[in-house]
Formats: C-alpha cells, structure tokens, sequence
C-alpha cells in the first residue's frame, strides 16, 4: 500500500529558530499518526506546511505520490486536507453554518448545507444544530463544528493539533469512537497531542519531534507513557512526591458568588461557595469556557460583586477594586499572559509594576520609584530564573515560558495570603511548568492558601490538596484530591454538567 | 500702545523697509476665502487681474488667499509688506485691526481695507453699497414673484446682511403690496450643500423669487432646476442659471482698485472712506433677463440710473421699523451712520432678527 | 403653525439632501464590517466630487461621471488601504490624514473647473405615476442616483448577509486571525473593501457636485463625511438603519431650514445646531446597549492585522 | 518577496532614524508635487523650510512668529498625546477650544475695563474650565452610556462653532462695534492683554506656559502611576483592568486634560494674537494638533519638534503663496504627505522587512 502522504525533509526557519530541521515521514491511508513533541518542537509549523499556511523554506511534500505544495489552505483542502485548529478559527457573532460554509471549498446553498449538517454531525455522534451562534455554544460544541466542518469534505487526511485538551474525559470517549470511525472508512489522521495516554489509547504509530528535528518513531502501543515522554524531553522524566496536607484557618470564602455574564458570550457564575484554608492548594478542574475567566476576574477584583460574596480573613471585599485586593493580600494572576497578566509592549520593570505597585511600594505620592520597581524586577528575574537579556526588554520578547516564570515570580514574591492562578503552566514547557508548580507549592508550604484553575488534570492531580470542577459556571463541592482517579473526575465533570442542565 | 506692535515695526525699521526702491509697484492682496469660491474673494481676485491686466508691466501684483482673520492675517499682511508691497488690499471685515496694526508699523506702505470703518493715514477704508442694487433687484421681484413670497438666505445678522434685506423688501413692497419675505439664516458665507438646501426650504414655503446673500451659486442652480427665479450674487452667475437668473448684483472693484493703485504711482494717494454704490460702478447691476417684461426692466433701469445719478435715496422715508416705531420721516433720507450699524428690520418683515 | 410645512416637499428634499450621506455611509458600512475604520470619509469624498464633476464635463456624461468619482475616491482609499494594511499605520491617523490630503488635493484638481456647469443628470420622471399624489413625488420623480443609492443600500445588504462573499468579508472583520488560518486573504478583502468604500464615497461627494449642488466648489461637503462615519455607527452597522440614519439627519437639516423660512422665533444659530445634536442624542441610545452594540459591532474594528506566518 | 517581519525587540535605532526617513520621503514626494504644479521643487522646499529662518527680508520677522503659531499647536497637541495613548480619541479639540475662548472672553468681557493683574489669569481659568466642560460632555456620554467619543467629540466642534456665532452676534457682540459680528478686541485694554515677554522669538506668556505644561506632561507620562495608567489603557485595556485601573477614571481624565489644554489655548489665542472673538476665530488648531499629536509621537519632546514643523510649513507655505504663486491647497497637500511618510515609515520601529524567495 503507497503513502498517503510522505512528508520528505521539510525544513522551516524563522528569524532566531529553527522550527523544523529536515523533517521526514509518512503517514498511511487509514492511520491515526501521533505527532509528539514540547511546546516549541515545531509541530504546528510542520502541520500549518502541510495545510498550505506556511511554506517550508526547502524539501517536498507528496500526496497519493503526487508532488504537494500547496500554497493556501484552500489548494490543501482540495487535495483533501482537513485540519482542525487548536485555537478554533471559528467566528463567534456567526452560526455554526456560516462558520461550516467559511471553511468549505465549494458550500452547496443553506437550506441544503443545514441538512447535510444534521446529517453527518449525527451519523458521527456529534449533534449540531446549524442556526445557533458559535458564541453560544460550548468549547467542546465548537469543536464538533471544526470536526463537522471537515467531514463535510470527505477529507483523506485530517490534521487534529491538541484536541482534546478543551473536552471532558467523557467528550474525549466520543471523539475517538469518531476518529476510530473514520480511520476504519480509510481516512488518515494526523493527531498532535502532548497527553500521552490518549495517544497509547488511540493511534497506530508516532513521530516525535524535539527541537525542529525527528527524534524518534515508534508504536505507541509498545510504550509506556514515561518512556515516550522522555523521548520527548530527551531526559528524565522527575515525578513530584506527595506532600502533607494541613489546612490551617481560613483565609478566603465564596459564598454564593453569582455573576450575570456582561459579554455576550461568556459564562454566568452560579451560586460558587467555597472556602480556602491557609497551606491548602484547592485545583479547580473543567473545560475552559465553563466560567474560568469570570472566577479569577472576581476574584482579582477586575469584576467586583456584591461585598459578602467574597471575604478575605473574614473581610467582606467583593466590591473592592484589584488595588484593594493587593493590598489585603487576595492576588491573581490570568491565564493570558499577553495583554492580560503583561502589557506585551511594555518593559519588564513596568510589568513588575503593573502589579506590583501596591505591595511592594513601588510608588510613592503616585510618583514612581524607578529604583525600587527595577529591583523588584531584578528580583523576579534571578528567582524564577527568567531567561531575558535585561529587565528593560519588552514582555512581547521573552518566551512564553520565561514570561510565565515572570508572571507567576511577580505575584508570589508580593507575598500573597491568596493566589488564584488559571492555567499557570498553559504553553510552557516541561522544566518551566515544574519550576512554576514547585513555587506554588513552596508557597502553599509556607502557609499561603493557593487556586489552581487548569484544564490541565494531570496538573491539579499533582498538585492539588483538594478538587473541585467548574462546569457551566457551577463549582462542585471539592474534595481531597488524593485517590481520586481520572474516571471520578470525569463523573464530578458529567454530574456538574447534568446539575446544570436540570438548573 | 499694544505689546506686539513694537517688535516688527522695529524688524521692519532695521531692515529699512525692504523693496521700496524697486521700480515695479508692487500690489498685494488677502482673501479671506479660496480665489476659486465664484462669490466674494473670486471678484476682488478678479479686480487685482484686471489691475494686471490695465498696468502691464508697471505692477507686479501678489496674493495669498484662504487667509484666516487674525493672527494669521496679521501675519501674511508683515510678510507681505517686508516683501516690498507699495499697497495691501484687505478683502474682508475681519482683517480690520490686523490691517490697522500693520500699517502702524509701516508707514510707507498704503492700505485698503474692504467693509470696515477703522482708518490710518496709510489705511484707506472702502465698501459698496450693495443695497442700492438690492433695491433694483428687489423691485423685480416684487414684480416678478406670483406667490408673493420671496426667499431670502441670509447668512449671519450683521448690518450689511439685514440692510440687504430691509431694501430689497422696501423695494418689492413699493411695487407690490403683498409681498412677504422669508428669510433663513445659514449661518456661513459659503456651504454650498447648506445653501442648496435652504433654496429648497424656501421654495417649499413657497418661494419663488429666491435672493442670497451668501457666496456660492448653489442657490442659482436649485433655482434653475426648480423652474422659479433668482438673482445672482456678488458674480453674475449666468451659468448657473440660464433661465433662472433675473439680474445679478456684481461686486466690481476693478475701477476702484485701478483708480487706487494709480494714485499710489503718482503719488497722490491719501487715506479716504470709500462707499460706492452703482453710480461709480462698484456695484453692478447684471444684465436683465428676458423673462422680465419689458415695463418692468424699465422700471427697475430707471431706478438703478437714478441711484446712480443721486436722485433716489433706497431708504427714503417714511420708513417704520418692525415694530411700528418710526424711523425715517417722510422725505427723510437714511444717515450712512444709522446704516452702516442698521440692527432692526423695517416694518412688515415677518419673523425675528436673530440677535 | 405647522400648516404650511408640506410633509411630501419635505420628504422629497430631505431625501435629496441626505443621498451623499447615505452614499457615503454605505461605503463606510462595508468597510468597518471588513473591520478597519477609515476617518478619511471627508478626504474621499471631496475628490470622488471634484474627479466625477471634472470627468462629467470632459465627457458630457453625468453617468460616466459617476464612474470616474468612484475611481477617484477609490484610488484615494487605496493610499490609506496601502499605509494601514501593509505599513500598518495607525487608522485613526491614517484617515485624518486622508481628509487633509482630499481636500487639499481636490482643491487642486479643480481650479479649472471653478464657474463650469456640469451636464444634467437624468431623472426618473415615469409619466402617470410620477403625477401621483403623495407617491409620485416621494417615490417617482427623482434623479437616478438616489435610486441607486437605495439600491446601493440593497445590494450591500444583500451582498453581506446572502453572499458567500459578504459572509467572508465579514468574518474577516469579526475575526481576522480565524479568518486567516481559513485561508482568506485578509489584506486583500480589506483593500477591497477599503476600495469599495472610497468609491461609495466618491460617488456621495460627486452627488454633491453633479446634482445636489450642482458646480464643484472648493470645499463643498463641509463636513458632510463626518456626519456619514456617525451615522455608521448609530445604524449600528445594519445597512438599512444607514437609510433610517442619514434620512434623519437630512431631515432635521432641511427641517430647520424650514423652521425658519416658516419664521419660526427660535434662534436661527441654535436651530442650526440641532442637526448635531440629534445626531449626538441618536447615537448615545443606540450605543447604551452594550450587549447589542458589540454584537452587531465588527469585532476587529480598527485593529492592526500582520501574519505572524 | 518582500515582506514585513515582526521584531522580537522594538528598534531603538529606528526610532530615532524614521522621522529622518520620513522628513526625506516628504522632500522627495513634496518636490514631485511641486514639480508637477511647474514650481522649482528646490526652491518651494527652500521657501518652506529655510526661508522663515534664514531669507534676508522674511526671516527677521518670520522667526518671531514661529512660536506664535507653534504655541497653540503644542498645547492642543500635549493634552490630545496623553489622551491618546489611552485609545481615547478627542477628535473635538476644536470645538474645545473654541468653547475656552469663549467662556475666557465672556468673563473677560463681563468684568471689562477692569484692571488688575488678576483679571487675565482668571480669563485663563475659565476658559480652561470651558474646554475641560466641552471635554466632558464625551466623556461622560461615553462613561455611561458607551458613546463613540470620536464622533460625539467632532458633531460638538459644529455645536460650538454655531454657539461662537450665537455669541457674537448676541451676547458677546462688541457694543462699540457697529453691530458686525465680533467681540470687544481684548489687547485694547492691559489686564486683558496676553503679555508678550520677549519680542524676538514672538514668546507670549502662553509659550511658558505651554513649556511648562510639556514638562508636566512627559513628568505624568514617564514618571507618574497615572501616565502608567494612561500607558497601559492605550496599549492593553485588560491588564490595565487587571492592575487596578478605572476605565471611567483614565476617560475623564484624558478627556478633561485635552479639553482644558484646548480651552487655555482657545483663550491665550483670543488674548493675544487673535485679540477678539469672529465667527472667523477657529482656524482649525484643535485639528491640525491631531496630527501635531501623531507627527510628535504623541511624546512631550516629539510635539514640540512637530508644533514648531508644522507652524514652519505653515509660514514656509504663506512665503511659498507669496513668492511664488503657489496655491494654498498645495500646503495643504503637502502637509497631507508629510504626514502619511511619518505613518509609513513607522512600522520599521517594530518590524523589519525582508526579502523572502519563493520556495518550494
């Protein structure tokens, strides 16, 4: 049987990386062919040439043996290259079949496309109705209709880049019982993905990428999940040990924080209580868009509440402002780095300002104190071991992880009573995840109490003393996170769910 | 003695008064608007060709236009001055205390200021008396109007605005009782989208004489495209309207700015008040249609000769103002004092003077 | 009081009065639907009516006229289309400098055409219908292009929400970035757009010029493209609010002139604030929903697009 | 192909090198325009650029009125920086300055002829409280109600420009005027009389002023938490939430500042070089300092450098009429391409180009 797709020495430089070295394999028809790697390994540079968004600066691609080079993704979808983005190109103030006919070649006309759309969403498992605004669906919604999108065009090959970190345990299920289905109708699939167990679970073969080059191959059934993570890293994997678990007093409590939603599209909180005992690290489970946003936003005080919602040490403070907040010791750090957590454009000694003003004195009558904020900077740098040339280079500068370290080693130098994080390890790679985790911990050691919000459970099962899910803007009442396994999440995020429903 | 006065004069004293000894005579001109507006600065720019034109080569003529009032003014009218400029003319009310104060500073050179009533002895003021045609045009429309209305746009209420308007009516209503006036204030000299529109809101009113006293031809071209009459203003604006156009009070200054830089050649320039009307020439009455009956153009002919010839006064009395008080005994003749700050409207115009 | 205040005359100048208005609105529309926002409205307009005026009298023709100042503010949009998608400029700045541009260089090209008469324009006086009451002059006796201005209305509607390519232009202003790892050219649908909004406001200026006024003069819009980018925004970017928008404004405009003929005692210069005022009134009730105003408001209106690939 | 490359770091050389680039690409294309219109492009730029400084006859003279056209550019331009570098478009700066001078001279008129040192500084007050007023009307339109500030700010520059011609032919009408439609002319009496402090330069009162407000404005830019604030509105709306900012705060401040600095101007114009209210006082100040504001960079040090280039091409472009016949619109035009060179040429501070071949 002939390739489906050989893929012959790629190779793609941008100003300072090399993204992909010589890259070479093939994937069969019928195969579900893993792409592993770290962030930064160059596996989205390498699909985005396959897809026709990005031309590779030297070797060749061949399709059914043919010679590929497709110059935009719409050549690649005619030759039957589907692909399904991470960050979902979808657009949100349009309908799920306005969004399905953008991302096809030749759409027949609505009344038809509606049909063919109930159709095929249903006969994969993945019910869509095609008259409702993206913005009002789900995440794990969203992604069927980047999946419907492609199935529409009977695609021989289907590119999926990290699907399943935005779906519930349960929602995974499906999507491989589809996956599995289309790989038996001859369909190949490209799947990337950095969760190793569902890559055991589900594909044929792998090819690892690290640093722009292939490293490996193998058959992900014949390896455990350690073996191909240290392919991946290229070294050992440590595994963090347990810790004890005391909880001390009190220091912050929820109680009935509610939130109507002010963006069209985004979540409502409902009725959120829960308490936060000093050394307690509390993981906060779910799929991304079930209200995560809004809890750190009312939380850090950029959304104030009703005063009683929130109280710190006793203190009602939902009306207060994030500066109040600071300054009672209630920090956050959000899970966008740029333009959220860190002004892109702006130095790192005024990023260390944004948010370190209040605590850390670093203005005096309003006028800024350009010694001590460039300390405090320094400080950052050298702690969390942020790779930068200087402190006066801009945030936009630094790598995702570095600039990670630097937002999580702003706010835990600051000396918290409470940090609420959302997602402190998203996009950043191994060695700075662990360094960030083992600061929290080393602050919930020291007697600080921690929120972990992450869609990453591997993640809050590591670190977290005890374990709640957020799903539809409900928080599940936590429990200890110890001995729980990724079946009993998987059921708190369906009851949740269904809890919701029956709201 | 004001503060910024001094300092030029003193730049221009150290330079000593730069260009004075060129042979050519120089003649300098600022307008207020484009040269291409077809109203206002258009007409003086056409008196400073046809200066170029009469003199040849003896006169080197220059000109900035769209010259803001003010600082600006000031400003160019320095620089125009330092460049050797042996007369300035200033084309526009608001360049009154900018002209006053440069020529304080050079005394050598001449100037003449257009509509305002502050002098020198180097500053010549000079104006028309535009009204001595709104008297001829108005007894056409009194004569030609069948809905007895006639629109009048109007743009801001100052005296020689509401004079316009007060001897057109008095013209209309003495050939035609019940003639009314509407009037509508645009608030601009020139917006020829505004001044379309307000021809069509009077129109609507019922209008079919329309008068302006705004710069733009937008008015003519409405009239002509509704089928109703107009006159045209400050340029005589024949193709705008081929079949609208009645007659035309034309700004000409050419005669004045000729007679004016020749006195300045010979030498006999002295500071003077000017306010011309139809006998010199300075207003113009535009050449009368042949929709208008031949009585009627006769009648409106004699009076235009007997302006000019001094016989006929357009504010004679008797003449109440708008709200019965007397103004002008019968056989009375309005002061130019009273006119040149006339603020009332005279009785049976309708409506308010904006104040 | 109001007695003599013709509602059919009004409706019929008002509509006159706000065509290059809703021209220009249109173009706008499209234009901050494909997500940029162009402030050179004024700048565009003032050349598309010099460029139209000028090829009206060389040609005799007011239609090809009409083409010439679509070409004309088309090529003036693409200057700031080249500086804000490829050099990726500031479009606030961007645009303010258009304006200066256009007028400036509008007032150039027609110094020669100062005094000129431009052809008539044909109108659409159908016979029976157009001698209706009410109707015939409402609907039935006006000049070409208000017709097409209305149709312009139309066919935009119609392009954006029953096209494939109205759907892709506006998710590249809802999105670009989605929009881009489409597959869509996102630069070059905004310089179509971009173009065809010069070309709208081209085609407002040049009504000016051909029929509304009808003579070119130095800065004849005066200010009428500002008034368009308002109306833009109290429509809240529907095609046929635009209609309900610049008829509105027109109407007050021509209602306090008439106010005034019918001498009403309220000062004329407050009256002749007014037209502002409502303006200002209309927009801050449209914008006072956030929740509708940011659903119907292009979500990348005035953001800098550049491939990171 | 040529294409644009996202730098890692902005260029702080081409910060530096852009407006030369700029200045240059403005001469070349400048010149091409001249040449069209049949004028020697070195001697327009001559004219332009040298002629106010250094021509024997103009230059004297013309150097002292530099900073009278300046002044007013800069101080506009100042408190428009500050706004936008929060994202807030005070597009109305006119209609602010127009209200300054107005609310300025009513005070000024109400207490005419008094004497006393007193009397002018207090002009200056109220009309910076006028501009700060007109300012706040978009403002708080915007606070509450999500109004676009753009267009609300600019449909108020025609509401003022109605209301000035209100005032001068009711209210504030000159009573020794012969009814035309000004004001009392202000530099007839002392205390109402901006004082010019030194005659050769043309520095009136209000160019310290003016001075003094660029300092204190790049010490609250670059010192101050509420430049940072401003800074961090402009650059990233939602960090700037996220460190504690008040939108409604950094709103009305922006607004209010650019409202009053407008208003002062407004009011140190109708003090001294315009000396009376017209219906004709507004020359577009609160505009052209828009592009004062872009083409300085909207940095303190920048504005002053771009108020006194564009005082310069207005007085270079006023020779240019004179001497050579060159119509006003070609200034026009030419301040038009000045400005789209320094916009073009802007990216290269965060981008560079390169040249990328064909592949595959």
């Amino acid at each position: 049987m002939s390739a489906l797709l050989e893929i012959k020495s790629l190779s793609k430089a941008y100003p300072g990386v090399q993204a992909n070295d010589s890259v070479s394999f093939e994937i069969q028809p019928g195969e579900i062919h893993a792409l592993l790697g770290e962030n930064g390994a160059g596996k989205s540079t390498l699909v985005k040439m396959i897809y026709g968004l990005v031309r590779p600066d030297s070797g060749e691609m061949l399709l059914h043996g043919q010679h590929f080079a497709p110059s935009k993704p719409g050549e690649a979808r005619a030759a039957g290259v589907a692909m399904v983005f991470q960050h979902f190109s979808l657009f949100e103030a349009m309908s799920v079949a306005e969004n399905i006919t953008l991302g096809m070649e030749d759409a027949p006309a609505r009344t038809e496309l509606s049909a063919q759309i109930r159709k095929v969403s249903a006969e994969y498992g993945l019910p869509l109705d095609p008259d409702r605004l993206i913005g009002d669906l789900s995440v794990g919604e969203r992604q069927r209709v980047e999946i419907v999108r492609c199935l529409l065009q009977n695609p021989k090959l289907l590119i999926m880049d990290e699907p399943t970190s935005v779906l519930t345990p349960q929602e995974v299920n499906t999507l491989f019982t589809t996956l599995r289905k289309l790989s038996t109708e001859g369909v190949a699939i490209l799947y990337i993905s950095h969760k190793l167990d569902e890559i055991k679970a589900l594909c044929n073969s792998a090819t690892i990428l690290r640093g722009g080059k292939v490293v490996g191959t193998c058959v992900p059934e014949n390896e455990t999940a350690r073996s191909m993570a240290e392919m991946m890293i290229g070294g050992e994997l440590a595994m963090p040990a347990a810790r004890d678990f005391q909880p001390g007093e009190t220091l912050l409590e929820l109680s009935g924080l509610s939130l109507p939603s002010l963006d069209p599209f985004g979540t409502s909180l409902k009725d959120i209580t829960v308490t936060l005992r000093a050394g307690e690290i509390l993981g906060v489970g779910g799929v991304a868009g079930n209200g995560q946003d809004e809890l750190l936003l009312t939380l850090s005080g950029e959304i104030p509440v009703a005063p009683d919602m929130v109280r710190l040490k006793g203190e009602a403070i939902g009306n207060l402002g994030p500066v109040a907040r600071r300054k009672r010791g209630l920090l956050a750090a959000p899970e966008e780095r740029l333009g959220h957590a860190a002004v892109p454009e702006m130095s790192l000694t005024e990023n260390a300002f944004l948010s370190g003003r209040v605590r850390n004195g670093l203005a005096n009558r309003g006028f800024i104190q350009a010694k001590k904020r460039d300390a405090f900077a320094d400080d950052i740098v050298k702690q969390f071991d942020v790779r930068t040339p200087s402190i006066s280079n801009q945030a936009k500068s630094l790598s995702g992880g570095n600039l990670q370290k630097f937002v999580i080693g702003r706010e835990v130098l600051q000396n918290p009573s409470v940090l609420v994080v959302n997602q402190p390890t998203w996009g950043v790679d191994a060695a700075a995840a662990a360094a960030i985790r083992q600061a929290l911990r080393d602050m919930a050691e020291a007697g600080a109490a921690v929120m972990v919000i992450s869609q990453d459970l591997d993640e809050l099962m590591e670190m977290s003393d005890t374990f709640s899910v957020l799903a539809e803007g409900h928080l599940s009442a936590p429990q200890p996170a110890a001995g729980l396994s990724v079946e009993e999440i998987g059921l708190m995020m369906g009851a949740t769910h269904k809890e919701a429903e029956n709201a | 003695m004001k503060f910024k006065t001094s300092l030029a004069a003193a730049a221009a004293l150290a330079l000593g008064l730069a260009g004075a000894a060129s042979a050519q005579t120089k003649v300098g001109f600022i307008y207020v608007g484009p040269v291409g507006d077809l109203g206002w600065s258009y007409e003086h720019d056409q008196g400073r060709l046809a200066v170029e034109e009469h003199f040849g080569d003896a006169v080197e003529t220059t000109y900035v236009e769209s010259v803001p009032e003010g600082a600006d003014a000031e400003r160019v009218l320095t620089q125009m001055a330092l460049g050797g400029a042996d007369i300035i003319f200033t084309t526009s009310f608001g360049y009154m205390d900018p002209t006053i104060n440069v020529a304080e500073k050079f005394p050598n050179v001449m100037f003449e200021h257009a509509t305002g009533y502050k002098r020198a002895d180097n500053v010549s003021t000079y104006s028309a008396r535009f009204y001595e045609g709104r008297h001829v045009i108005g007894l056409i429309a009194g004569e030609m109007t069948e809905t007895n209305t006639i629109g009048y746009i109007a743009s801001f209420p100052i005296p020689e605005v509401v004079r316009g308007i007060n001897a057109a009516y008095l013209a209309a209503k003495s050939v035609n009782p019940d003639v009314e006036f509407k009037v509508v204030w645009v608030y601009t000299w020139f917006d020829p989208g505004k001044e379309a529109d307000a021809a069509n809101a009077l129109i609507e009113q019922g209008a079919d004489v329309i008068m302006q006293h705004t710069d733009s031809p937008a008015a003519m071209t409405i009239a002509e495209e509704k089928g109703i009459y107009a006159f045209g203003q400050a340029s005589d604006m024949m193709q705008f309207g081929p079949n609208a156009r009645l007659s035309s009070i034309i700004d000409n200054w050419a005669p004045y700015y000729i007679e004016r830089v020749q006195a300045v050649i010979d030498g006999t320039w002295e500071s003077t008040d000017t306010w011309d009307g139809i006998g010199p020439g300075m207003v113009e009455i535009g050449e009368f249609s042949d929709k208008i009956p031949a009585d009627v153009a006769a009648r409106a002919q004699a009076a235009a000769d007997a302006i000019a010839a001094g016989t006929l006064h357009p504010f004679t009395g008797p003449i109440n103002k708008q709200d019965g008080t007397p103004w002008l005994a019968a056989g009375e003749v309005a002061d130019d004092g009273t006119l040149a700050t006339m603020d009332f409207y005279v009785e049976g115009i309708v409506g308010e003077l904006p104040q | 009081m109001f007695g003599d205040l013709s509602l059919v005359s009004l409706i019929v100048s008002l509509m006159i009065a706000s065509t290059p208005i809703l021209f220009a609105a249109t173009g706008e529309l499209v234009v901050e639907k494909a997500g940029v926002l162009n402030l050179g409205v004024e700048g565009m307009m003032l050349i598309g009516a010099i460029s139209g005026f000028a090829v009206a009298v060389s040609t005799g023709n007011p239609i090809v006229g009409f083409l010439g100042a679509a070409a004309g503010g088309a090529i003036a949009a693409l200057i700031f289309g080249v500086l804000t998608q490829y050099l990726l400029s500031n479009q606030v700045a961007t645009g303010l400098a258009l304006t200066l541009f256009g007028t400036g260089v509008s007032a150039l090209m027609g110094q020669p055409y100062n005094g000129l008469k431009p052809p008539p324009s044909p109108r659409l006086d159908i016979p029976v219908l157009s001698d209706l009451p009410v109707v015939g002059p409402i609907l039935f006796s006006h000049d070409i292009m208000l017709y097409v201005s209305l149709l312009l209305v139309a066919a935009v509607w119609y392009f954006l929400y029953r096209t494939r390519g109205g759907l892709i232009l506006r998710a590249v202003g809802e999105d670009h970035n989605a929009a881009h790892s489409l597959g869509y050219n996102v630069i070059l649908i905004r310089l179509g757009a971009i173009a065809f909004g010069g070309a709208c406001a081209g085609v407002g200026g040049a009504y000016l010029s051909l029929i509304r006024v009808p003579q070119w003069t130095q800065d004849m819009t005066a200010g009428v493209g500002w008034i368009a980018l308002a109306i833009v925004v109290f429509a809240s970017w529907k095609p046929y609010r635009v209609i309900l928008g610049a008829y509105l404004f027109g109407g007050v405009t021509v209602l306090q002139l008439n106010l005034q003929a019918l001498g009403v005692n309220i000062s004329a210069a407050y009256l002749s604030m007014t037209p502002f005022i409502v303006t200002i009134v209309v927009l801050v009730i449209m914008s006072a929903n956030r929740r509708k105003t940011s659903l119907n408001a292009p979500a990348m209106l005035g953001r800098i697009f550049h491939a990171s690939h | 192909m040529l294409r644009l490359e996202r730098r890692r770091q902005s260029s702080r050389i081409m910060f530096w090198t852009t407006p030369l680039i700029a200045v240059a690409l403005t001469l070349i294309i400048g010149g091409i325009l001249f040449a069209i219109l049949g004028v020697n492009p070195f001697a327009a730029m001559k004219i332009i650029f040298l002629d106010p400084f250094f021509h024997e006859t103009y230059g004297p003279y013309s150097r002292t009125q530099f900073l009278v056209k300046a002044v007013p550019l800069i101080l506009i331009a100042t408190g428009l920086s500050v706004g936008f570098r929060a994202g807030i478009w005070n597009i109305g700066a006119e209609g602010q300055f127009v209200m300054g001078a107005i609310a300025g001279a009513a005070v000024g008129l109400a207490l005419y002829p008094a004497e006393g040192w007193w009397v002018l500084p207090l002009m200056a007050i109220v009309g910076a409280l006028g501009g700060f007023l007109w300012a706040m009307i978009p403002a708080i339109l915007k606070i509450k109600f999500n109004a676009n500030e753009i267009l609300v700010s600019l449909m108020l520059v025609y509401v003022s420009y109605n209301f000035l011609a209100a005032m001068v032919t009711g209210p504030l009408k000159n009573p020794d005027g012969f009814g035309f439609p000004d004001s009392r002319n202000f530099t007839d009496v002392e205390a109402t009389t901006l004082p010019l402090l030194y005659e050769p330069l043309g520095l009136y009162t209000s160019g310290v002023v003016a001075l003094i407000i660029v300092i204190a404005a790049y010490i609250l830019m670059e010192k101050h938490l509420l430049g940072f604030q401003v800074k961090v509105t402009g650059q990233s709306p939602r960090a700037a939430k996220f460190s504690g900012v008040k939108p409604a705060l950094i709103i009305a401040m922006c607004l209010g500042l650019s409202g009053a600095l407008a208003g002062l101007a407004g009011l140190f114009e109708v003090t001294g070089p315009a000396g009376k209210l017209t219906t004709n006082f507004p020359v577009g100040y609160g505009f052209t300092a828009i592009i004062v504001a872009f083409l300085g960079r909207l940095h303190p040090i920048g504005i002053i450098i771009a108020g006194l280039l564009m005082a310069l091409t207005y007085i270079g472009g006023e020779l240019a009429q004179l001497v050579l016949n060159l119509p006003a619109p070609a200034i026009q035009v030419f301040q038009g391409i000045m400005l789209f060179s320094i916009l073009a040429v802007e990216v290269f501070i965060n981008y560079r180009l390169v040249w990328k071949k064909e592949a595959v």
